[in-house]
Order: C-alpha cells, then structure tokens, then sequence
C-alpha cells in the first residue's frame, strides 16, 4: 500500500498511548505520595500532627494549572486523531454495510452481496452505513473504527487493511436479543484475489437479478437470527415442519387458528404482524427490499424443512 | 437562625391593570405582526415579544421586582441553563 | 410545618420558586425538541401552524393573561385584608382556567375531527415535518392544560383556606405560592401561543 | 433495634420518640433522622438485590455460550441492575440517607426546611420503586433496553419497558423534591455563625449536588414521558420513518444523566473531605478550592453530555465542542484530589475503616477518573466507546468512587445515631476483600474494553473467555467482602461496645451532640464559633 497513507490504527494508538502514559504518571505519582504519607505521618510515628497548615496559594494554582495545560494536550491530540478516522482517502472503494436485526450484509458497487466484508489489502474502504430496523453499531477493533448505524442517517466510515487476515466485526450498539451474535468478520484479500472475489458467484447471495436460492437467502437476510431450523425456539418460531402445521395466531387482537400454507407463509413474510403466532412478540422486521421472486423463494425453503 | 424577612411590598390593583392592558397590548402584537407574512423570521420577532410579556409578568405579576437579590441570580441561572442545554443542542445540528 | 421552630415565610417562597424551576426546565425540554426540530421542518411547521385555530388560541391567551391579573390582584387583596374580594377574584381565576380547559377540549375534538392526532392515518400519510410539529403540540399543550387543571385544583384550596380564615393578611404565603404556580403556567402558554399558532 | 444512648437520659434519644408507635413511627415521621434510615434501608435493600443481579451476570460471562441463563434474561439482568443501582440505590441514596441523617445537624438545625416534603419525597421514591419491580413481573417481562432506554429499540421492545420508565419517572420527581429540599434548607436554616465559611465539605457537596438535582432531573422527566407516548400514542417523534430522529433522544437522555453521574459522585466526596481531615487530626487543605470545585463540577458537568455520543453520527463541531468541555470538568475533580493527598501531609493519621475506604476512594476514583479522560479524547473513545472498557470506567467511579464513600460514611456516622460502633478488624478484613475483588473484578473489563469487547454481550469470542473469568473470580471475592462488611457493621451497631459523643474526635457539630441525637438535635440552638476542620477551636486534644 502507498506508505504516505496512514492506516486508522497507526492515527488512534499514539493518542491511547500518551494519554495512558500521562494518566499512569499521575496516577503513580499520587499513589506514591499517598502511601508515603500514610507510613511517614502514621499516628504511630507522628502521634501528634506537626502542621495545622490549611493551605497554600501557590501549590493549589500550580496544581490547577498544570491540569489545565496536560488536559488541553490531551484533547488536542484525540481531536487531532479522531479527523483523520472522518477525513477519507479519495480514492476509498465505496461499500454498503446493511444492519438489521441481527445481521450484516455488505453490498458492494456492482450490487454483489454478502454476509462478511470482503476488502482488498492496501486499499482504503469507505463503508456507507445503513439501518432496517434499530440503532447497531459498526465495530472494528483492529481497526480503532466504531461508528453507529442509525435509521434515517447517513453514517459511515472508512479503514485500510494493511495486510491479509481475517478481523473481527462487532455490532456494538445495544439492539436486542441477538446483539451478541451480531458479529462477522472483515477479510482482506491481497488486491487480486479481491478482484477475482468480487467477480466471482460465491455461495453468498447476490440481489442483483433476484435471487432463487431459499437457503442461502434466509442466512443473508438474517431469518435464521430468529428462526431455527432445528425445531429449538428462537426469538422466533422455528421453521422445522413449520408448513401446514396448523397454529394459534392473533390477528389484531383477535386469536384464530389456520393452517400455515404458501399465502400464509408468504404473508408473514411481507407483512410479519399482520398476524402474530401465539406466545411471540411483533418483532420480526418487514424486508420491504424483498422481491417477490425472493418470497417465493424463502416459502419454498421453509416449506422444504420438515 | 437566618431570619431577614423581607418586607412586603404591595402592588396596587392599578399598577396590575396597567401591567395587564400592556400584555394584552402586547398579544394583539404578536398577532397582528405574524400576519404581515414575513415568513418564518418573525418566529424571533414572536420570541422576543413573548420574552417581554414573560418579563412583565415574572416582574410585577410574580412580584420579583420586589424580591431579594438571592431569587434573582437563582431565576437567571435556571434560564442559563436552559439556554446552555439548548445552545449546545445547535452544535450538533446545526453542523451535521 | 410540624417540627419546624417558627414559621419562614421567605423559605416557603425560595422553596416555590425553586420549583417553579424544575417546571420550567420540564417544559424547557419540550421546547429544545421544538426548536431543534423547528430548524429541520421549518417549512412543515410553518405550514402546519398555519392550520391551527388561531381564534381559541388568541382567546385562550386573553384568558389566561385575565387569570393572571386576577390572582395578582388576590395577593394584593389578602394584605389589605379584603377577605370577600379575594374569594371573588379567586373564584374568577378558576372559573378562566374552567373555560381555558373548555376551549381546549372543543380545540382538540375539532383537530381530531380533522383527523389530526398522534399516528392518525392522515399524519402519518402526510410529510414528516407535520406529524412532528402536530405531535409536539399534542404533548405540550396537554402536559400545560395538566398543570391548568392542577393549578385550579391549588387555587380552590387556597380559596378554601381564605374561607376558613386559615389564610389571613398575617400570613398568606400559601396564596403567594400558589399564584406563583399559576403565574408559572401563564408564562409557559405565553411562549407556547406564538410557538404552535403564529408560526407561519 | 433499640441502641443504647450511654451520655443522655435513654428519653431524649430519638430512637424513643413520643408519638406514633410501631412501624408508624417510622413510615410516617417527619424526623430528617428516621426519615434519613428509611432511606439507608430501603436503598441498601436495592443495592443487594441489584448486587445480586450484577454477580449472576458475571457467572454468566463466565465462559462463553449459555452459562446459566439465556441472552434474554441477561438483557433484562443489566438492565434492572442499571436501572437499579443508579435510579434506585446511589442517586436518592445518598442525599436521602447521609443528606438526611447529617446535613441538618451539620448546619445547626433541628430539621430540613420542609419535613413534610421530606418524608413525601421518600414515599414517591417507594411508589416509584414499587412500580419499577411491579414492571419485573407484568406485561411483556422485564424490560430489555439497558439503562439508557435508547430509542427506537425502547419503542419497539415487546417488553414491559413503558411501567418502568414510569416507575423512574416517580423516582426522579422525588429526587427533585430532594434537591429543592436541601437548597432550601442549606440557605435558611443555618445555625447562628454557621457562615458559609464554616459549612462542612459534606454539606457543600449536597448543596452542588441539589441544584444538579433540580435542575437536570426535570429534563429526565420529560425524556421518559416522551418514550412512554412514543409507545403508548405512537407520537413518532423519535422515529426516523415519521420525520424524528433518534439522537434528540440521545441529547435529552444525556442532558439529565451526564449531570446524573455528579449527583453519584459529589457527596461523596464531600464524605471524604470531612474523613480525611478527622483522621489525619488537622485541617482540610484547601477548603475553599474544594467547596468551589464542588460547584464547578456541577456547573461544568451540564455542559459535557456530548460526550456520551461520539460515535452517534453527532456533528464533528459538536464532538470538538463537548470533549473540549469534558476536559474542563476533570480540573476540579484533579484539584480535590490533590488538596486530599496534601491535607495528609505531617499529619497524624490513624487507619480505621472509614479512613481506609476513604484513602481507597482516592486510588478508584482516580483510576475511574483518569479512564474517563481516555474516553473524553475524542479519537480514543472512539475505539473503547460501548465496550466493557467503558463498563469498567462507571464502576470505577460509582462503585470505587461513590459506594465506597457510601461504606466510609456507613462506618464513620452510623454510630452517631446507634450509639454503639462496629468491630474495627472484621471492619478491615471486609475492607482487604472488597479493595482487592473490585480491582480484579473491573480492572480486567478495562483489558476487555481495550481488546475490543463490547458491552451488553451476553456471548463472547473464545479469546475473551480467561479475562471474563477472572472477572467473575473477583466479584466473589467482592460478594464475600460486603456480606462481611455488612455483617459486622450491622452486629456492632446493635450489640457492639458503645460510643460517646464523639468517638472519632471530629470538629463538626454532629460530634457535639449525643449519639444517638435526641429528636431536636440540639436542646440548646447552637451558635458555631469555629470551622469545620478547626480541630483546635473544638477544643480537641
Ligand atoms: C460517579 C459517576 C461518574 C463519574 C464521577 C464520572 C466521571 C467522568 N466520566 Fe464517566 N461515566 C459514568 C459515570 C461517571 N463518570 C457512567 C455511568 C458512564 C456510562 C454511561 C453508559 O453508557 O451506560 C460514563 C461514561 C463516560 C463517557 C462515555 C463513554 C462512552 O460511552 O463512550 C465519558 C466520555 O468522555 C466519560 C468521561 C468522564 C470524565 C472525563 C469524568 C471526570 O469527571 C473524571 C474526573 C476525575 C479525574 C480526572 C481523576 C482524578 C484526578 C486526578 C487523579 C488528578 C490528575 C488528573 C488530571 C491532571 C486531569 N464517562
Ligand atoms: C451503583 C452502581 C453500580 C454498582 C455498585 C454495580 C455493581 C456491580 N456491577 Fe454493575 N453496572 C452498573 C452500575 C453498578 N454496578 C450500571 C449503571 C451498568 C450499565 C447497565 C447497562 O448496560 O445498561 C452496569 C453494568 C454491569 C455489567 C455490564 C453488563 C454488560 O454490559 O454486559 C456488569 C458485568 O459484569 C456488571 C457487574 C457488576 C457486579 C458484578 C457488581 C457487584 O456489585 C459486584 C460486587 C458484589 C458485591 C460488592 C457484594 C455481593 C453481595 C451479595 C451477593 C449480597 C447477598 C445478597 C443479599 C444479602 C440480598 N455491571
Ligand atoms: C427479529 C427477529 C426475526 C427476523 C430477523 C425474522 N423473523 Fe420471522 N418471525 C419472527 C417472530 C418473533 C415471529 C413470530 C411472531 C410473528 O408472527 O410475527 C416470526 C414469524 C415468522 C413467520 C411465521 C411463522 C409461524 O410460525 O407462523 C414466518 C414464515 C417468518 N417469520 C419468516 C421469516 C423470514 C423469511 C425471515 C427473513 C427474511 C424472517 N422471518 C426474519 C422474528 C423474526
Ligand atoms: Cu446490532 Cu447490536
Ligand atoms: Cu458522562
């Protein structure tokens, strides 16, 4: 990568650095003093004080002042370091992160998609941040890069990987049941590998001419955070022999038993509280980027699980 | 203990219906200047005419005229504060 | 107070106006949303202030200043010693806020007739910047008309003590209090009434 | 419990007062000092269930995967534990129940400005309370939002969220009626020649912590009546789809709980401003600086909230402007620390247990402080912003800080109004566990919080798992630490040896009176001649 780039990290950890140094001084400094005093004027050895002294003008405005002029330091580092995370390369390859409860989907400019943030090495990547549902929060920590995905607002940020490797991706904003599964990883591939990558079909979905694949669907859209296929309960029903079973759902308050077929199962998809299935919150978010192609295609993967 | 009664003063009903005709002088105001469509900046024109009558009545109505100099500086530091909570607010947006 | 020594007077006010504090910065923080949201939709509130009952909101305004005049006068009134009038001039504060919260509920059915409420299918069809200004005003207006009804509630205690002769030239610091609280609510309709009705 | 009263006639003592008896006695007097141990009970009884909560949590993080309880359960376990410790033990805990039981005696009076107010206040904090834990157990459950009630996952929640905010609401009103309270109190009704020269560090610390309280908490109120009508009425203003934007949510929330975080901290150190000196037999160094700082923090403090936000998609003006001014609020806390540290100087310093917790407030409150300066720099906190790192910022300080004031003041006062004291060894070992389970306990979630893992994680990658452990490990060690800290607190002050007037030969005007004090405190209206810390003036040896 060009060496004149400075990566995010290489901004953030000399700030980390001097201010932990600073604080440990102090702190170190203090406790020091402190102890010292606890042994040296214990009553045992100063049974009696040997100073009624209850202050002193200078030591308090050098104290005062000293704080002042460390503490401004300190702030003009971190701002300092916190505009180069905001100032992004020009040349940054644009990437779309999408957060919904409780997945990641990264769609990249020629509508590829996928469920882990694929970035050539040596090349910096400015990632638009998108919410469908709550506050989630785009965590790198290799990278010293956080930025919240909120509804309605256009967040982003941008990182450079400067060599190979897998990272963690966290999603660090509180947002419900599946907050601690929200993870994925960032893989940085050497340039070309990327640009073979990012041609290439792999299993992930693609939504750039709807796509037909159920299974590979319900992961990318994030079905299966809530739904099992296993029969255990989620936060959401399982779909395991989920198909013509026949269950309790309230519609508008209003209990009524049906059978689960294609219209019904096609329904909770488009319009997940329409109906609500006895004993589960009205939670499942309604995907409004899904194509009927793609409805179809996820009833027909849930019809398959028996 | 602490015991400097301050003595009250009282204002007469004629002073109060004077405060009173000058509120409602100042109401027809407001009305009449937010219909001369001089769009949305006259919101600082209600504002500062609201502000007035709040004046008159915290003034002469609520007696502070009148008050010691303690509820005084208590009352502007409560609007301080109020106005910092907001002043700051405008940082972030109107910078983002 | 029972346990207290002798009577403070001057403390029983501090501790009001401290109070009359906190309600203001409550309602200070419905104001900070107001403008805050005010600088994004400022051609939405404009619009949708243009649409409020500017009459009872005039009217109501005039009531108000009249009550406040009214129990301005009562605290006059008890120091002179004029029992009689101070019942009256009570009695004709509470019966301003009685037809303040009377206009209110002929207001709010003819907003709401209008289809005008909070997640009303209308509003929510309509632009962003309406339902948020419609919202705010729902909120604000009904936590003011709350402390309307509260503070009559104070003042016809109040009245009551007068009656019974427990409120007295010699000590009237509970009439005080108490017309500082409605002066209190006057002064927020004093800035609500430009904010929601004359904003255009 | 009835303590003996060794130096006064048994009637005087309040303990024995005339009037109501039984449990009316209590629920129902207008006494600042029943009124005060109300307090200290009820709050304390939240503590440990909350406590309770915090070390489930931690058995849960102990590996990685279910451990003993679903994402679910442990979603609602921070949260209540949160909304706990905060709004129902530290915040009305402190001015309620060591505000309550000193303040007045420490100015000269017989009681608060507004008795009746005062015990209402408590009953709000109970009520209030009450539907907090009623929000537990009805409707959707617990709720799940995490203390801080963000929006629009509060709005959304299926959980029983709309009855605990209201629950909080109660409380908050209760804590301002407090606040309103004291000022009043501390303004009207000081003794003769109790100038405000002469006020004790403690009474100056309720004083800035009231106005924070009258000020700040109504913003609160407001906050949480809009969650509830965004949940009940649908008003939309924070729902982005409806034109409202989730991070005016964020500015109000702030606005009143940044202030909030001073509200936990300054009595304490105004219980530790009065220790320091007792025990090191000489004045306070710096009283006016202290007292001052005091009101610079609770001044300074409303302007910082910002901070809470860097990473929300706030302005890039707005994150210079509030980490700017959260630097600024550090200075007076650095200049109370360094005047602490200096009032020890050629002194004569004794090691009993309330000068122990106080010397260890100094070390984890500094330790919480000085983290906050990392999460105060801007491009830092970026990196540790919502990870355990700042989990182990807020204990530092609130627990480190504010309860182990909390414990010193428990062992310094307490024996004031039972008349009878602790042992002092248990005291010290109880003291040894907590110090050293605490620093195993947070430290290691500042480690955590560097290493990049986030809070709120009921699941964690394998790497994390030794440092979660040990973590647990610690909070063991802490559990054993306050049960026998409690244990034997509370044995002493009913069975223990009994104490004079002035066990710990201080110079503020609560060791001039009995103990316990009789209901009017003084039978005579005292008229105060010396400072606080004016050892000599007290005529003290
Ligand atoms: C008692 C409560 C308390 C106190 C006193 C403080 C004190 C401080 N806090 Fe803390 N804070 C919390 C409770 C508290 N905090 C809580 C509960 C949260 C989390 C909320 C949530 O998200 O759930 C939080 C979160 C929090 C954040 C947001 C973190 C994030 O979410 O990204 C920040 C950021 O600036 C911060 C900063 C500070 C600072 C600068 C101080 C300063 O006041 C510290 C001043 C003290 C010192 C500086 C140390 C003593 C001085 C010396 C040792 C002398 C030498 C010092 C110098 C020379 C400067 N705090
Ligand atoms: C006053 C403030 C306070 C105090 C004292 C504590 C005390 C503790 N806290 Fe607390 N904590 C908070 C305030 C506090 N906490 C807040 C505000 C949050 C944020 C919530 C949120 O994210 O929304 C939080 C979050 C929080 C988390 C992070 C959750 C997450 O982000 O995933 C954890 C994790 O371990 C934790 C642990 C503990 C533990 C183990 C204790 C224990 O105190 C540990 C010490 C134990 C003891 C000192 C004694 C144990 C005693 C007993 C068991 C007594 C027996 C019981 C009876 C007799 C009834 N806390
Ligand atoms: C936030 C969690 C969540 C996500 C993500 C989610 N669902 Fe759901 N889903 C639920 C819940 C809760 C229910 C039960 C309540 C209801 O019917 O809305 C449900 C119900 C359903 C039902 C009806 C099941 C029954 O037993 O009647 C179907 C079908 C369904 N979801 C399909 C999907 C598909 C397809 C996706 C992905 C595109 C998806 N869900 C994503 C939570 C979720
Ligand atoms: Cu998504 Cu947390
Ligand atoms: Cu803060």
């Amino acid at each position: 990568m060009d060496p004149s780039l400075m990566t995010t990290t290489q901004a953030v950890d000399p700030v980390f650095i001097f201010i932990f140094a600073a604080c440990l001084v102090l702190f170190i400094g203090i406790t020091l003093t402190m102890i010292w005093f606890v042994i040296r004027y214990h009553r045992s050895r100063a049974p009696a004080p040997t100073s009624q002294s209850d202050g002193n003008l200078w030591l308090e405005t050098i104290w005062t002042v000293l704080p002042i002029v460390l503490v401004m330091a300190m702030f003009y580092y971190g701002w300092a370091g916190y505009l180069s995370l905001r100032n992004v390369p020009p040349d940054a390859l644009p990437v779309t992160a999408t957060a919904r409860t409780w997945v990641w989907s990264f769609s990249y400019a020629n509508g590829r998609t996928s469920p882990k943030l694929y970035v050539p090495v040596g090349k910096p990547v400015l990632v638009n941040l998108v919410s469908m549902d709550v506050l989630h929060g785009f965590y790198l920590p290799a990278f010293r890069v956080k930025r919240d995905v909120v509804p309605g607002m256009k967040n982003y940020a941008w990182f450079v990987a400067d060599r190979p490797g897998s990272y963690d991706l966290f999603c660090s904003v509180y947002c419900g049941n599946g907050h601690s599964a929200m993870i994925t990883t960032v893989e940085a591939l050497p340039a070309a590998e990327f640009a073979a990558w990012l041609q290439g079909k792999g299993e992930e979905a693609t939504s750039k001419e709807g796509n037909e694949d159920g299974a590979a669907l319900a992961r990318a859209k994030g079905c299966l955070a809530c739904h099992s296929l296993d029969g255990s309960r989620g936060v959401g029903p399982t779909f395991k022999g989920l198909y013509q079973s026949s269950l309790t759902v309230l519609a508008g308050g209003k209990r009524q038993t049906i059978v689960a077929d294609d219209a019904y199962l096609a329904e909770s998809i488009r319009l997940p509280n329409a109906r609500i299935v006895e004993g589960f919150q009205p939670i499942m978010p309604a995907l409004p980027d899904l194509k009927d192609t793609e409805v179809a295609a996820l009833v027909d993967f849930i019809k398959g699980i028996k | 203990m602490i015991m400097t009664e301050p003595k009250h003063h009282i204002i007469g009903y004629g002073s109060l219906t004077k405060i009173w005709l000058l509120l409602l002088f100042l109401t027809g105001l407001t009305v009449w200047v937010s219909r001369q469509g001089i769009g949305i900046g006259h919101v600082w024109g209600s504002l500062a005419i609201a502000a007035t009558k709040a004046g008159l009545v915290i003034a002469f109505f609520m007696q502070m005229r009148y008050e010691g100099r303690l509820l005084r500086w208590l009352l502007f530091v409560a609007l301080l504060i109020l106005a910092i909570f907001i002043g700051l607010t405008f940082f972030d947006l109107l910078y983002r | 107070m029972s346990s207290q020594p002798h009577r403070d007077d001057a403390g029983a006010k501090l501790g009001m106006w401290l109070f009359l504090f906190t309600e203001l910065l409550l309602f200070g923080g419905l104001f900070l949303l107001y403008s805050a949201y005010l600088a994004r939709y400022p051609h939405e509130f404009a619009v949708a202030g243009a649409r409020m009952h500017l009459v009872f909101g005039t009217l109501n305004t005039v009531i108000l200043i009249s009550s406040s005049l009214l129990v301005a006068m009562a605290v006059t009134a008890i120091q002179k010693g004029e029992r009689r009038t101070v019942l009256l001039l009570l009695g004709g504060t509470i019966l301003c806020a009685a037809v303040f919260l009377f206009n209110k509920y002929l207001e709010w059915s003819a907003e709401i007739n209008r289809g005008i409420y909070p997640d009303s299918p209308r509003l929510n069809a309509g632009p962003p910047g309406e339902s948020v200004f419609y919202s705010l005003y729902y909120l604000t207006v009904g936590l003011h008309g709350l402390h309307v009804l509260v503070g009559g509630t104070l003042l016809a205690i109040v009245a009551l003590r007068v009656r019974q002769g427990a409120i007295h030239a010699g000590n009237f610091v509970l009439l005080e209090n108490g017309a500082l609280y409605w002066h209190l609510v006057d002064l927020v309709w004093i800035f609500i009434f430009p904010l929601y009705y004359l904003i255009l | 419990m009835s303590p003996a009263a060794e130096s006064q006639p048994v009637s005087s003592s309040f303990w024995n007062d005339t009037g109501r008896t039984g449990i009316f006695s209590w629920i129902f007097s207008t006494d600042h000092k029943r009124i005060g141990l109300l307090y200290l009970y009820t709050a304390l009884t939240f503590f440990l269930i909350a406590v309770v909560l915090g070390v489930l949590m931690r058995i849960e993080l102990m590996a990685p995967g279910r451990t003993i309880m679903g994402a679910q359960t442990y979603n609602a376990l921070f949260t209540v534990h949160g909304v706990m410790m905060l709004f129902l033990f530290i915040i009305p805990g402190f001015p309620g129940a060591f505000g309550n039981l000193v303040m007045p005696i420490q100015i000269g009076a017989q009681d608060v400005a507004f008795p009746r107010l005062n015990l209402f206040s408590w009953w709000l904090y109970i009520i209030g309370a009450a539907i907090i834990i009623t929000s537990l157990f009805t409707g959707g459950g617990p709720p799940d939002t995490g203390w801080t009630f963000y929006v629009p996952f509060s709005a959304r929640t299926g959980t029983n969220v709309s009855l605990a905010v209201f629950g909080v609401f109660i409380v908050g009103f209760s804590s301002i009626l407090t606040g309103l309270n004291f000022v009043t109190t501390i303004h009207r009704l000081r003794a003769d020649g109790m100038t405000w020269g002469r006020l004790p560090l403690f009474v100056w610390s309720l004083y800035a912590t009231a106005w924070v309280q009258i000020l700040a908490t109504p913003i609160l109120g407001i906050t949480l009546v809009l969650v509830i009508a965004e949940r009940l009425l649908g008003t939309g203003l924070f729902d982005p789809a409806r034109g409202g934007d989730p991070l005016m949510y964020q500015h109000l929330f702030w606005i009143y709980s940044h202030p909030a975080v001073y509200i936990m901290i300054l009595p304490g150190m105004g219980v530790i401003s009065d220790i320091i000196p007792v025990f090191s037999r000489k004045p306070i160094f710096g009283y006016k600086m202290i007292a001052f700082s005091s009101l610079a923090i609770a001044a300074a403090g409303s302007l910082v909230w910002g901070h809470h936000m860097f990473t929300s998609g706030m302005s890039d003006m707005a994150i210079l402007v509030f980490s700017f001014l959260t630097f600024v609020v550090a200075i007076p806390s650095a200049i109370k620390v360094f005047n602490w540290v200096s009032t020890l100087y050629r002194g004569s310093i004794s090691l009993e247990a309330p000068m122990l917790f106080a010397l260890s407030f100094l070390l984890l409150f500094s330790i919480g402080g000085l983290t906050g300066l990392i999460l105060g720099a801007a491009a830092t906190d970026i990196h540790v912003h919502d990870t355990q790192f700042v989990v182990g910022h807020f204990h530092y300080v609130i627990f480190g800080g504010g309860v182990f004031a909390f414990f010193a003041g428990m062992h310094y006062w307490l024996p004031k109004f039972y008349g009878r004291r602790y042992a002092e060894k248990p005291a010290i070992v109880a003291w040894v566990l907590l110090f050293v389970g605490f620093n195993i306990t947070y430290f290691t979630m500042m480690v955590l919080g560097m290493k990049g893992m986030p809070r709120r994680y009921y699941d964690y990658l394998p790497e994390f798992t030794a440092l979660n452990l040990a973590s647990t490990v610690g909070s063991w060690i802490m559990v054993s630490g306050l049960l026998l800290m409690l244990a034997n607190l509370f044995h002493g002050l009913l069975r223990g040896t009994p104490v004079g007037n002035n066990p710990w030969e201080g110079a503020t005007l609560e060791w001039s009176i009995p103990s316990p004090p009789p209901t009017e405190n003084f039978v005579v209206e005292p008229v105060v001649t010396h400072g606080p810390y004016d050892f000599k003036g007290a005529g003290i040896p």
